[in-house]
């Protein structure tokens, strides 16, 4: 089916379908639901099946799985920081939203933040659905331009002499922080690091310690 | 396109607050919302250029006051309304008047870890040689066409040094009206003090990620 | 500041309706709320550059999803709030728990001819030549600082040519926090073809006004 | 009296006071007004003033005489594109908001329009309030990006050839159009042909012709 694109047609619009629906969003979206499911568009069972996905099969587990090993294993921490995608696919996890994944490394002199400015692009397969506040208006105008004065909001205090480098994912490239591991982890495994690692410290707003637990 | 989607360094909004969580599960309206969107059948086939296109025509009072899952329900009625494939009546009451003709079988549960496993991809398996390397340095243009883009537009007129190279990817200003023509795609690193007037530190930088045909050498 | 009030050039919004007027009576709150301003007591003086400022303040949701009265309201409400002399809890119920020291009589209504006759003027008698002048061709820099500016965000980065020199007025970036520091000031003629990707035709023109420091000759 | 002056502070002030008032403008603009008067800051009876002089004593009549001196006498209009501001004042006119006057002329290959993009700034003493068109987000942001688009829908369709400039009031300039005389205007005096210039022939949203009313 050929698609007519026209950016002010679908500016008018939009501006017509919000001033005749109702402004409560449950509603609208359950009437969209039952609407394409009578119109031979949508099988209710599969939106299940995603949120069973997003629940309980993919999430910010993954990525602290993919830390703790890089941590662990020079090699494939090698490998990880040359191609992220092919040493991420041998630990098994999906790839949707993360078929082009980049690993930024902190160091004790370099810290990375990771946004998209322009929606909300996040690689979903190794880190789950982005946090709330990924997705804020706060977050996306202001981590670019003051990414010091959002980390602190974070409980994240940058020394000066720590270069600060904003990663927007406005194309399909997706990236993961790798944290620095807390200098007092050495005698943990694998599991035991990966149980360490937060979300928020792959996204790059928070450090990973051994005193905290890992979401 | 200047929208108001295009928030980069934008003054005026508070602080983050890291504390906030929405709940995620079947009977949440933001869960299902956002797994409709990977599960209805969607006119012309699944375009994320396009998509993401839609949303940023919202109005922007309506932009900056509905929730996130709530843009991507005005983004997916319009994808849907545009095609004739809903009316405002039908999505008022939730009741179909009509049925789109030919649109084969919604996809199914079973589709869905073929889905997750590959995801979809914008790279093309092009061998020609990209015009920039790391180290060069290159000024975005000024581009903002009435269309899709995905040039910030905080780094227009600014010189940049590439970073990294990540193979041909689709523009999406073409691939958004269904035209697919890659380019090669950088990561291109902006000194924050060359981007704003009230940057803090001079050694911090900022990289989108440039499709060649964004930037010229400088 | 790069807030939301510097629309120019912004897509998103919709046609023009030329019908659309507003009552002006004595006892509408929009005529009220825009004679109210020309007033009242305002701390510090009345300075129209941080009137602006304020009103720029103001979130971004609110500014678009409010009346333009309604923003001048919010503006001046932060003025009094500023320093101390309303409360939330004043506002909202319309009565005072406290009376500011020293401020003198309201201004009386005598006093409204003088005011309309003379106006204010940021124009400053100085004699000293201006850096450019008509046909120069000049660079609007970026310059977006956290604070007041009026140099829109469309022309930054741009080359244009100086059309008209206006003489020395106060620079409102600095005239905004109470310093007042007077410059040249010159209408700047940028193609339109230079500053959007989608103007329609070869030949039209924008003209902001610019400070002097708000450029760089090319 | 010393005002602080930070933005970033004024930016919480907004947030917090916009949270916690009421939403009904109506509302808050009396309850400021009774607010400010018990508080010895104002006299209601200066906005009533205000009221009347926007209401009877300035407005786009007083543009309209300007407009109509230029086209009959020559000098006049002379003195108005060299200095508009000491050729106003010899028509007795205030000078509120626009002290700095300037006027653009509309001819067959030029036509002029005005804006302010930031805010909505207007010449007062010499045209009134500006319309609610003019400070309505369409106009602003619109206006300065495609003038023909937003002048056709006023009606106004301009030819290829003709030269479009875009006045923005960014600063404390101000500016008037002077519009284009009609050709079948030859008899008219000053007074009949002030009575046809319409408020937005002098911001350059209309032309002004023999058949219709000015505002």
């Amino acid at each position: 089916m050929k698609v007519p694109k026209e950016t002010k047609k679908i500016m008018e619009l939009e501006k017509e379908l919000h001033s005749h629906l109702p402004s409560d969003p449950a509603l609208r979206v359950k009437a969209l639901e039952s609407l394409l499911v009578e119109k031979g568009l949508l099988n209710s069972a599969t939106i299940d099946r995603w949120i069973e996905v997003f629940s309980d099969e993919v999430g910010p587990k993954n990525g602290a799985r993919v830390v703790a090993k890089a941590w662990s294993d020079e090699a494939f921490k090698k490998h990880l920081m040359a191609d992220a995608r092919k040493a991420v696919d041998e630990l098994g996890f999906p790839r949707l939203e993360a078929n082009n994944l980049v690993v930024v490394e902190n160091t004790p002199k370099r810290h990375n933040v990771v946004v998209c400015t322009l929606c909300s692009c996040y690689p979903w397969a190794i880190m789950g659905l982005p946090p709330t506040w990924y997705r804020s208006f706060e977050y996306r105008s202001r981590v670019v331009r003051d990414p010091r004065g959002v980390l602190r909001e974070f409980g994240l205090e940058l020394d000066d002499d720590v270069e600060v480098r904003v990663w927007d994912s406005n194309a399909d490239v997706r990236y993961m922080v790798l944290p620095e591991r807390p200098p007092d982890s050495e005698g943990l495994n694998e599991a035991e690091l990966a149980a360490l690692v937060s979300r928020d410290a792959m996204v790059g707003t928070a450090k990973v310690t051994t005193t905290e637990q890992g979401n | 396109m200047d929208g108001i989607h295009d928030m980069g360094g934008m003054h005026g909004f508070g602080p983050v607050d890291p504390s906030r969580e929405q709940p995620f599960s079947k009977t949440e309206w933001r869960a299902r919302m956002f797994c409709l969107e990977l599960s209805y059948t969607q006119p012309g086939g699944f375009n994320v250029d396009w998509l993401r296109h839609v949303l940023e025509c919202i109005p922007p009072d309506v932009y900056l006051t509905s929730d996130y899952f709530d843009r991507w329900y005005w983004r997916d009625v319009g994808v849907l309304a545009n095609v004739g494939w809903v009316s405002i009546d039908e999505l008022a009451s939730g009741v179909a008047t009509s049925r789109p003709q030919d649109v084969g079988d919604p996809l199914p549960p079973e589709a869905v870890s073929v889905m997750l496993e590959q995801g979809l991809d914008s790279r093309r398996d092009v061998a020609d040689p990209p015009a920039f390397k790391p180290g060069d340095r290159v000024r975005a243009k000024f581009h903002s066409p009435l269309g899709a883009t995905r040039l910030p537009r905080y780094v227009r007129g600014h010189v940049g040094v590439i970073e990294q190279y990540h193979g041909w990817h689709v523009l999406p200003d073409a691939n958004a009206v269904g035209d697919e023509r890659p380019e090669p795609l950088y990561s291109v690193g902006f000194l924050a003090q060359d981007l704003w007037s009230d940057a803090a530190a001079p050694g911090d930088k900022v990289f989108p990620c440039l499709w060649e045909s964004y930037l010229e050498r400088e």
